[in-house]
């Protein structure tokens, strides 16, 4: 059995913990249901659950947030957490947090502590996650853990590459390797942590099959570790055959690879790049992602709002958007159908690259060994990294009709054929400076990271 | 504005230290040297003394280039009085991004920012070059001058 | 050569107005497009005009309000004319702009003039339309005309049935026919007029078939009078396969029953009935009014707003209403398609109907009278009306799916098979209380008429 | 509450003068009968005159129940307090719907209408029913005292 030591925290917190065993208690005792039960209930329903973004510096402002919130009905709701914390300056966010709670970005669960995490979840009914971005979350996981909080969001690449700067991969996959130990430790023991690993990556732009691979390969880690209950999150591009076959991949490529005894749940995250600032196109586009989510089998969609492209949304905004996305789900949409010829072909695409994606990683002896491999040698890798130690050579473009494809696909183990259809399949998009290539490059970028932004009222593209 | 034959204009681009935003800072660095800058890209996640080191690698460098989309620009700032009064940062500091949290913005955000010393905020990228030459033309005259 | 006495003035109204060359000649004159150019080109082009309701007491802050929905980008803007005017209350009218103009639920026009409608026409670069509700509308459709404006809405029994309790529809039915041989007079002179037809009627639960004989005996009435643009609306009941097809009715029942020469555009006024009071749900129902008219093929939809349910929007939230339509109709939502099986089984049975229940009218040798006659023996009705000159036996109810049946025809001219099919589509749907039908009756009404009100956020009805 | 054996409550129903809205009038109509009401429903557009009218028509009516969703209610019930000093109009007038423009309503909306001398606006046409009982019993209250 494990217990705290084996997350090796800092002292600093670890002395504040609560024991184990009561801890464990604790997530056992607790009323109310878990978010696994949510999403058995949603996946049996057919229809997502859903779950806002949330976090404000201030404690008592939390709980007020999290009540405000509760009356949209979310399915599930989160702690989302202050980039301090996620970044472990942990004394950062304790003074910005006694100087002025409101500028913080979320909510700094460990200078709060795990007494007042308690708080929270008790403060509502519905389950909480912590969603944070943190290379190296284990204090935020044990306190969270402590509070009685049994979803945790992050993995040992998604939650490094696009969130610093510099925390080689080897780092981050080992002491997310020990939160998985310890939730597979706790499944032994009863208690169900849902892990949800953040295929949204850097967010803009992103090629299904890539963030299909790189949380497909967390999650075979992660079971690995013995940890039951995973949710793959996908963003959500904005072309929804592709959208609606990037979910349904999810199911059947993680049967394939994660193998049973492990519930994986798909969840889309609703348009994740650069969002419309006008709140009529920005609510249109969280509805058309709550139709994808619904469309695509979603066990989960988590909202945006009509704040996105301002900054973090006030309650009234944010239980808009929750609402905005349950109207999406609802029946009143019942009759949007996809032509399922269109969702096959895209399915059977991505299901390729995948394969070709992980292949060679699980060909390797070791897979944390493999994966650092392959992102060093560039076999794996990413757009737009916020990270040295992910080569960024990868560049994504919309089709002409928006789908996300691979203008260049650098060094991914990805086969010439798929090189080729990728080619193909952007080919028909007109470029507008074919004489300056490097300037059309940036140009045609731009255009494409800023899809959705800026659209004109009357305006069809 | 061209930069004089022979040398490249130098700035130094990077984004805050709590901020791992990393889509603009790309694109800013591309379109940067597209114009034939020379761009010290720190990228993401960059304390400020990190940019106060790349300036003393790089002293010609014409101005520090700061994003700030997270919302911390404020704290994340913090210690550029301190820095600036051991006598570093002197490159004029250019600030841009999403100042601070929540979606209604206060006039007071920028003055907080240019209280620790920041000396432009630029609210629309497209005049971040018009900006720099204009700097560039100031301090060509002042060199000349002085 | 018509003028303005061939519409019967009130002299008081009638003294104010230009002389007749003068408003021609300026009808002719005025730069920008007419209505009849908006709705050819929004058919060419696939994709529905965009019109908003409104409408306030004070001529001041009715320009500021049309210039601020133009920032929305809207197709045609609307004057929408108090309840005073409507029923020719000129007086009580013209006292409560002097005393309180935000006091009026529309523009009164005839109060404010000929000229200050010029001053709405020149104030925006789009087209606007009288909108109103008055069984006799000659003074403001002689203002109108004097002001610029060439598109009307209005005919002898939607604009008297629902909006009256004792005008007789042949009285309606004369002052109408004398716009509309206005009309046909300015048509002969190249001035087209565009002439809308309340289709809508009373709004809450209209059987489709009732809403487009009525508007067909209407426009067939019209052209007639030599009108040669017609806008048929039809107001969206929210089962979106009987919607769309009752849209693309209007076109093939038009062209067989009003012929050639008349241009004849199907026109969407989203939902019509009782409307969400949740801004989030409002949207969402926005959006499916738009969804439904891009589908049924309208050239105009006429917007709804978020504040609906509570009273006369404000003109953000009217704009928005605008926008939201515009991304409802946007390729945003291009993807979505209807079963056109099921569209072509609805749209058999309404064209059906429709012949049912206009055959006899127009079996008899004065249309017109025809008109008076059916109403006065039920074999034309409409449930819910304003006027005690229709029956108002018919009761609509919804089926399991939605649609809109006649769950008791009355004494409509349908045939027996035709009230068969509408007691087998209405069998399914489960009554409450089969031991009290009465109750049982007003309970359904109440459930039916408040179908799309006080939705819960993330319920599943 | 039951009628008094052998004669049925009686109200009267309308619409205001400048509106047209029929669905709640005639809903409303509908439930009062099924509670074994006696409704004289005078249907929309009804001015406060033909009100009146109905009174006098009908003296032992209980209530005047007037709806008016248009807005216009305070401008169609203007002649109220004329009609009340003629004697007219006695029984209580009950006002419901949607009292005035706009989708923000004020606190002042109602003040107006009470002073015109509307006697009871009912904001949930749920509190109809008990409001009449209520009414009713202290009517017959006051019969028997009187
Ligand atoms: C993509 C994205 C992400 C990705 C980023 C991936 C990556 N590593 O790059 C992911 C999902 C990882 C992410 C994470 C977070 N994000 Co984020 N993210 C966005 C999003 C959707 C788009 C950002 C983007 O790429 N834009 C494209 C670029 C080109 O535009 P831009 O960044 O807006 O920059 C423009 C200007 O700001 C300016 N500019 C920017 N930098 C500079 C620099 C200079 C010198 C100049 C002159 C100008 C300039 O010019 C640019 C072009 O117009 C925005 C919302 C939106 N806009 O729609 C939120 C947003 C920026 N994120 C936000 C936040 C808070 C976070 C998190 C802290 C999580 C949280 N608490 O919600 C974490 C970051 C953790 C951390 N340590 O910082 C907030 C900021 C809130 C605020 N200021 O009030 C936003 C606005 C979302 C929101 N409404 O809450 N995010
Ligand atoms: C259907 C409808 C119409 C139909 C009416 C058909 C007919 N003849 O009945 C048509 C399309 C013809 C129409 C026309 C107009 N309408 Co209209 N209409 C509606 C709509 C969509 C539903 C009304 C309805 O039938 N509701 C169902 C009934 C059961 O509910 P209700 O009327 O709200 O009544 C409830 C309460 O108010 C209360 N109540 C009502 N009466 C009474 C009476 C008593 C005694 C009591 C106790 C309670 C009570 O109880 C009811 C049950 O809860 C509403 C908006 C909405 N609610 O979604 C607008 C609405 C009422 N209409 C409105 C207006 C202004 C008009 C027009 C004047 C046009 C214009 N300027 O926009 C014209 C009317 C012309 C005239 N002379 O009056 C406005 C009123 C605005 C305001 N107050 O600020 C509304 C709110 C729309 C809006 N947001 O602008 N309308």
């Amino acid at each position: 059995m494990a217990d705290w030591s084996a997350l090796e925290l800092s002292a600093s917190v670890a002395e504040q913990l609560p024991d184990w065993s009561g801890a464990v208690a604790h997530l056992h005792d607790r009323p109310g249901p878990r978010t696994v039960d949510i999403l058995r209930a949603a996946d049996r329903a057919g229809v997502p659950a859903i779950q806002p973004r949330c976090g404000v510096g201030g404690h008592r402002e939390m709980i007020t947030l999290l009540q405000e919130l509760e009356k949209s009905h979310p399915a599930v709701l989160s702690v989302t957490i202050d980039s301090y914390t996620r970044l472990r300056q942990f004394d950062t966010a304790a003074s910005l947090l006694a100087e002025d709670a409101g500028r913080l970005n979320g909510y700094p669960l460990v200078a709060h502590g795990w007494r007042r995490g308690r708080e929270l979840a008790d403060a509502v009914s519905v389950p909480l996650e912590i969603r944070h971005g943190s290379p190296d979350g284990r204090e935020l996981f044990a306190t969270a853990l402590a509070a009685g909080i049994t979803s945790f969001e992050g993995g040992g690449i998604g939650y490094n590459l696009p969130y610093c700067k510099d925390v080689p991969l080897d780092e981050s996959l080992r002491t997310w390797r020990q939160i998985d130990a310890t939730c597979g430790a706790l499944a032994k023991d009863g208690v169900i942590v849902d892990r949800e690993l953040f295929g949204t990556l850097t967010a803009v732009l992103m090629p299904p099959s890539l963030c299909i691979a790189i949380t497909l390969l967390e999650a075979i880690a992660a079971a690995k570790e013995g940890v039951r209950c995973i949710s793959i999150a996908y963003p959500q591009g904005g072309e929804i055959y592709q959208d609606v076959a990037a979910l349904r991949a999810i199911r059947t490529l993680a049967q394939r690879y994660v193998g049973s005894g492990v519930e994986v749940f798909p969840v889309l995250h609703q348009f994740m790049g650069v969002f419309p600032t006008d709140p009529a196109w920005a609510s249109g586009l969280i509805l058309h992602g709550s139709l994808t989510a619904r469309l695509g089998g979603a066990a989960k969609v988590v909202n945006k709002t009509e704040h996105e492209a301002h900054g973090v949304p006030d309650a009234v905004t944010n239980g808009r958007g929750i609402r905005t996305t349950a109207v999406g789900v609802s029946q009143l949409f019942d009759f949007v159908q996809l032509s399922e010829e269109r969702v096959e072909q895209e399915l059977s695409w991505i299901e390729e690259e995948v394969r070709e994606l992980i292949k060679p990683v699980l060909a390797e002896p070791d897979l944390l060994a493999g994966i650092c491999a392959a992102f060093s040698t560039g076999r794996l890798d990413l757009p737009f990294s916020a990270s040295v130690h992910a080569h960024s050579r990868v560049v994504p473009r919309r089709d002409a009709g928006g789908a996300i494809r691979y203008a260049d696909p650098g060094l991914l183990s990805l086969s010439s054929a798929t090189r080729r259809r990728h080619g193909q399949l952007l080919s028909t998009r007109a470029t507008s400076a074919p004489d300056r290539p490097e300037a059309d490059e940036l140009s045609i970028a731009i255009q494409d990271i800023f899809y959705f932004a800026n659209r004109e009222p009357a305006h069809r593209p | 504005m061209s930069a004089d034959p022979g040398r490249l204009r130098t700035v130094i681009l990077g984004v805050t230290a709590s901020d791992a935003h990393a889509v603009a800072n790309q694109l800013i660095c591309r379109q940067l040297r597209s114009h034939g800058f020379r761009v010290i890209n720190l990228g993401v996640c960059t304390p400020l003394e990190e940019f106060a080191d790349a300036v003393d690698a790089e002293p010609t460098a014409e101005a520090v280039l700061i994003g700030s989309v997270n919302g911390h620009a404020r704290t994340d700032l913090r210690d550029l009085p301190a820095l600036r009064r051991q006598g570093r940062l002197q490159p004029p500091v250019i600030l841009g991004g999403n100042l601070s949290v929540g979606a209604q913005k206060e006039e007071a955000d920028h003055e907080h920012l240019l209280a620790l010393g920041v000396d432009h905020i630029v609210t629309d990228v497209a005049e971040l070059l018009p900006l720099l030459d204009t700097l560039y033309a100031s301090q060509q005259l002042e060199l000349r001058r002085g």
